[in-house]
């Protein structure tokens, strides 16, 4: 794996694929958020990142070091299957890793693990997430799983990219009912006045990819995904989003992507779970 | 040495209406589930469960009405998805939930391990999980000039429970080779109580073979349960997986409190003993969930 | 091990040795204060602290658990050999202990480990011991070893027992230097006034055994070896202990311990260092 | 991945003069003694070193004049005794000694790991560790209103320096089952910079077969440098034992510094490399220290 190389010309896998789904559009943009000699770890229930560093690990990042479930160091390159933290990514690791010390040691080196993906109930203006109550924390009107690692992750020096597979306003509000997880807290400057470093750099979800105003903190439109319009992304959208100047479409999966995701890393199609039925 | 070898009616005796009891158990993975039926038939009471990212165990006790209060990072059956019967009885106000980042709920039991009153961390600052009132969290200056950080209280449950490979009858403990739960040799540290159920159970001397295996000290457990697929429906690797059948059936089940408690007369409170627990699930199952073993 | 049951009745090696050496009293003083229900583990150079361990596993308390050197779990009965911190105790264990978490987790537990042999260059009339310097911190006269865990252990609920090989006024001294292990600090009820459980115990020296008066909690005189007087004790001590009303005569080993000593546990005589050459 | 074996001489280019440099080393056991003879002949200088318990590595590095300060728990060959050329440094004021109790000092490299401002104790409380002035402890009350504990400042050592059995070329690190020394993974944790000799380079294929011998991920280490035998005098377990002799020539040159320097000059000075160091030790020594390995 660390000897790999790859060749510098074209190659016709590298042209944009013309049939794609969302689900592996999503998958391709969070891929190339991963450096190769970065480090990367995936939390529950997380299909479309584990396809993404596999994806990554098997095109422009071999060197990648991938901790399956906070786990098993870096599987042979596993399928996916019905869970992503289960035996099947942890049988072939270089190594199995205590998660109370050894992994939450090494993610709070700022020099490791820049990059984490996560899901959430809501994701406000700010980035700021919710996955622990609908309505008051004490009586809740919905409970949710709990925050898990991101009370922790997204408190540290790091780049949190946000992964959305139902983009509607109940996900996508002006402010969370909680925060979970730290994002821009109210914006312009807070969270770097209160000592925080890091924090949310993209959302990408099943219909556009959006990064942060700088000022502001805002979360601002930077691509569209093909068949949809910026209005279709404004309607689907609970608060008023910065829109860039240069608002373009994202780019697609190249043809070679979309067939390792189809052939190779998730035949079974489980990175489709939690997108929109279509 | 005490021979610590008891049946799991005997070992949940050592549980109290009212205790904290920590749990090891993830979304799909190595929970003590034989101990957690015992439990449920036991009729205990009041119990506050500590648990890291628990799930089924911990609806099947929020079902029998054996929870008050819950301690824990998540609960969740991965893919399966949030536990009803939990959400059902937090938001109904039965069950008192007390969210902490994983880092939070590392250090409240690491303190109790450590006989420390707190451990530090850096999450939750900025998170609403320090804007609730939980009277274990504090923000606490560096006394070096550096950053604040959150002091977390520890937390000792009176019993832990936990599911492994193998242990002899002095209540020494070892595990295949692995990846381990977080919780598995924490928990038992924190805690001041130890009951483990084992898959088999074996002399010492078969230990010393491989004292790389070997995760819990004699001194450090009060109570070995035999229970072979005792983790049954989760999973123990690498001897065997979850059971993804099971699994749908309890989340299909749990779509209906009723359903959910007809569920449990079935699988929890029917089997009187794990034996016949096993003979419920058939060996047919069982052997389907059972990995090649490696040399 | 586990099953091992002891006869009640008189047996002839219960008989007191006529024929023992000092270290071998030690050895046997110290034996005696370690229970079968109990754990118990052996720091640096402890010769005589692990022959009393071992004989203790081999007699009365054959459910002891020794965590061999910190890290390995109840060995089966090794012969002792020149370190007391190596391979050959740790051949045979049942487990290996990582020091950093286990260990010292399971010592700050009260109910565990509750006796700890320790050694120390001064050692005070109220129990405070030195390992750490002769005269100024800075720029001592004599740097010695260092505190190692004695300075976590003694401040923990525990009952030191202090070992003695070289009894003289150099070594029991009114006031150590420096308090490297916290003893009844300046005594009459200081140590419990700040909080700490525990504390010395026990002084088992080369001409005597000690513990320490209710009250004052200054080093108190309770058995004399035999062949050394009351005089030739408080002579070689550098202050003046309490004298109990009873001293008596310290109790020789046993015919049957001084055999295993001699024989089994430590052929080699290892344990003989450290005591003044006769 | 980058290729990151190199030779011990390349590996100390690493540490520069002035750097804090944590050392795993027991009194007799799996000190990088390769690396410190490498890390002598480059003459660094003003080095802070860091050890829990550490022995004849430190006598040489102070006899070469590298160190200027210590932080340790304590300087002990075991039954050897004391350093003596430490203690002659420290007593004539050349070397600085910050003495910690051992959860101290382990609080100190497990705050800097965490990538906390510091990590408490209950050590010490009562000892004159406490009363010296040492600014990287403060004595702190329980904001939970429970015992005060003795809050130990981060110590981040820039380079950590290490020997185990195996690694691949990427710096994925292996042991053999044994005893591991407490300092072995929480030391590169909480360090900068990580330096690890091994007995043997493999690929990482076999790593595979073993994933619970592996103990450092790739990205934790800096530089491979192969070393067989690399911590003799010290043992390495299962493999060799201490070198009880080579422990004893120390001992009787360190009574004078004159032949201490003289030993340096033979036995650090003298072999140009780790090749010449085992010539000089020779064959028949290093084998009749071997131990029989487990199948």
């Amino acid at each position: 794996m660390s000897g790999a190389k790859r060749s510098t010309e074209a190659q016709p896998g590298d042209a944009p694929s013309t049939s794609y789904s969302v689900d592996e559009l999503v998958v391709s943009r969070l891929a190339a958020e991963l450096a190769d000699d970065d480090q990367v770890l995936n939390g529950l229930s997380s299909f479309v990142p584990v396809c993404a560093i596999e994806l990554a690990r098997r095109t422009h990042a071999p060197g990648l070091v991938w901790v399956a479930g906070g786990t098993g160091v870096s599987p042979s390159h596993p399928r996916m299957t019905a869970s992503t933290f289960e035996w099947p990514l942890w049988d072939s690791a270089l190594m199995y890793v205590d998660v109370a010390t050894e992994l939450w040691d090494w993610v709070a080196d700022p020099r490791r693990f820049r990059t984490f993906f996560a899901g959430a109930a809501q994701l406000d203006a700010f980035g700021n997430a919710n996955i622990s109550v609908v309505g008051d924390y004490h009586r809740p009107r919905v409970r949710l799983s709990g925050t898990a690692g991101l009370a922790d992750m997204s408190v540290l020096d790091k780049r949190i990219v946000y992964v959305v597979t139902d983009h509607d306003p109940r996900t996508l509000v002006e402010r969370v009912d909680f925060r979970s997880g730290v994002g821009f807290l109210d914006g312009y400057g807070e969270r770097a006045r209160r000592g925080l470093g890091g924090g949310p750099a993209l959302v990408v979800t099943n219909l556009a990819v959006f990064d942060f105003a700088p000022s502001s903190q805002r979360m601002r439109l930077r691509t569209v995904h093909a068949g949809h319009t910026v209005d279709d992304v404004l309607a689907a959208t609970g608060f008023v989003p910065v829109i860039a100047d240069d608002v373009t479409v994202t780019p697609a999966p190249t043809v070679a992507q979309v067939a390792l995701l189809r052939d190779e890393i998730d035949p079974e199609g489980y990175r489709r779970r939690g997108f929109p039925a279509r | 040495m005490p021979d610590k070898v008891m049946t799991a009616a005997e070992a949940v005796g050592l549980i109290r209406d009212g205790d904290v009891v920590g749990l090891q158990a993830g979304p799909t993975q190595c929970a003590p589930m034989s101990l957690v039926r015992a439990l449920v038939r036991a009729g205990r009471r009041d119990l506050h469960a500590v648990s890291l990212s628990g799930s089924m165990a911990l609806d099947w006790l929020a079902t029998s009405g054996a929870l008050t209060r819950l301690t824990t990072a998540a609960v969740t059956m991965e893919s399966y998805g949030m536990c009803r019967q939990v959400r059902r009885a937090v938001e109904s106000g039965v069950v008192g939930f007390e969210e902490l980042s994983e880092t939070a709920l590392l250090a409240r039991l690491g303190a109790a391990a450590r006989g420390l009153p707190f451990l530090p961390t850096r999450g939750m600052l900025g998170s609403d999980l320090l804007s609730v009132g939980n009277a274990h969290l504090a923000v606490i200056d560096d006394p070096f000039g550096g950053p604040p950080v959150v002091a977390c209280q520890a937390l000792r449950p009176d019993v832990a429970l936990l599911h492994a490979h193998r242990a002899d009858a002095d209540g020494n403990v070892a595990v295949d080779p692995g990846p381990r739960h977080p919780m598995t040799t924490l928990l038992p540290r924190a805690s001041d109580r130890v009951v483990v159920s084992v898959e088999e159970i074996v002399d010492a001397d078969t230990l010393r073979e491989h004292p790389e295996q070997t995760i819990l000290p004699s001194f450090a457990v009060d109570a070995v349960v035999l229970a072979p697929y005792g983790a049954h429906p989760t999973s123990l690797f690498p001897r065997y997986d979850y059971d993804a059948a099971a699994f749908q059936a309890w989340v299909d089940a749990s779509r209906d409190p009723a359903d959910a408690e007809a569920f449990l007369a079935s699988y929890v409170h029917g089997p009187a003993t794990h034996d016949d627990y096993l003979a419920l699930v058939g060996a047919d199952r069982l052997s389907a969930l059972t990995m090649e073993r490696a040399s």
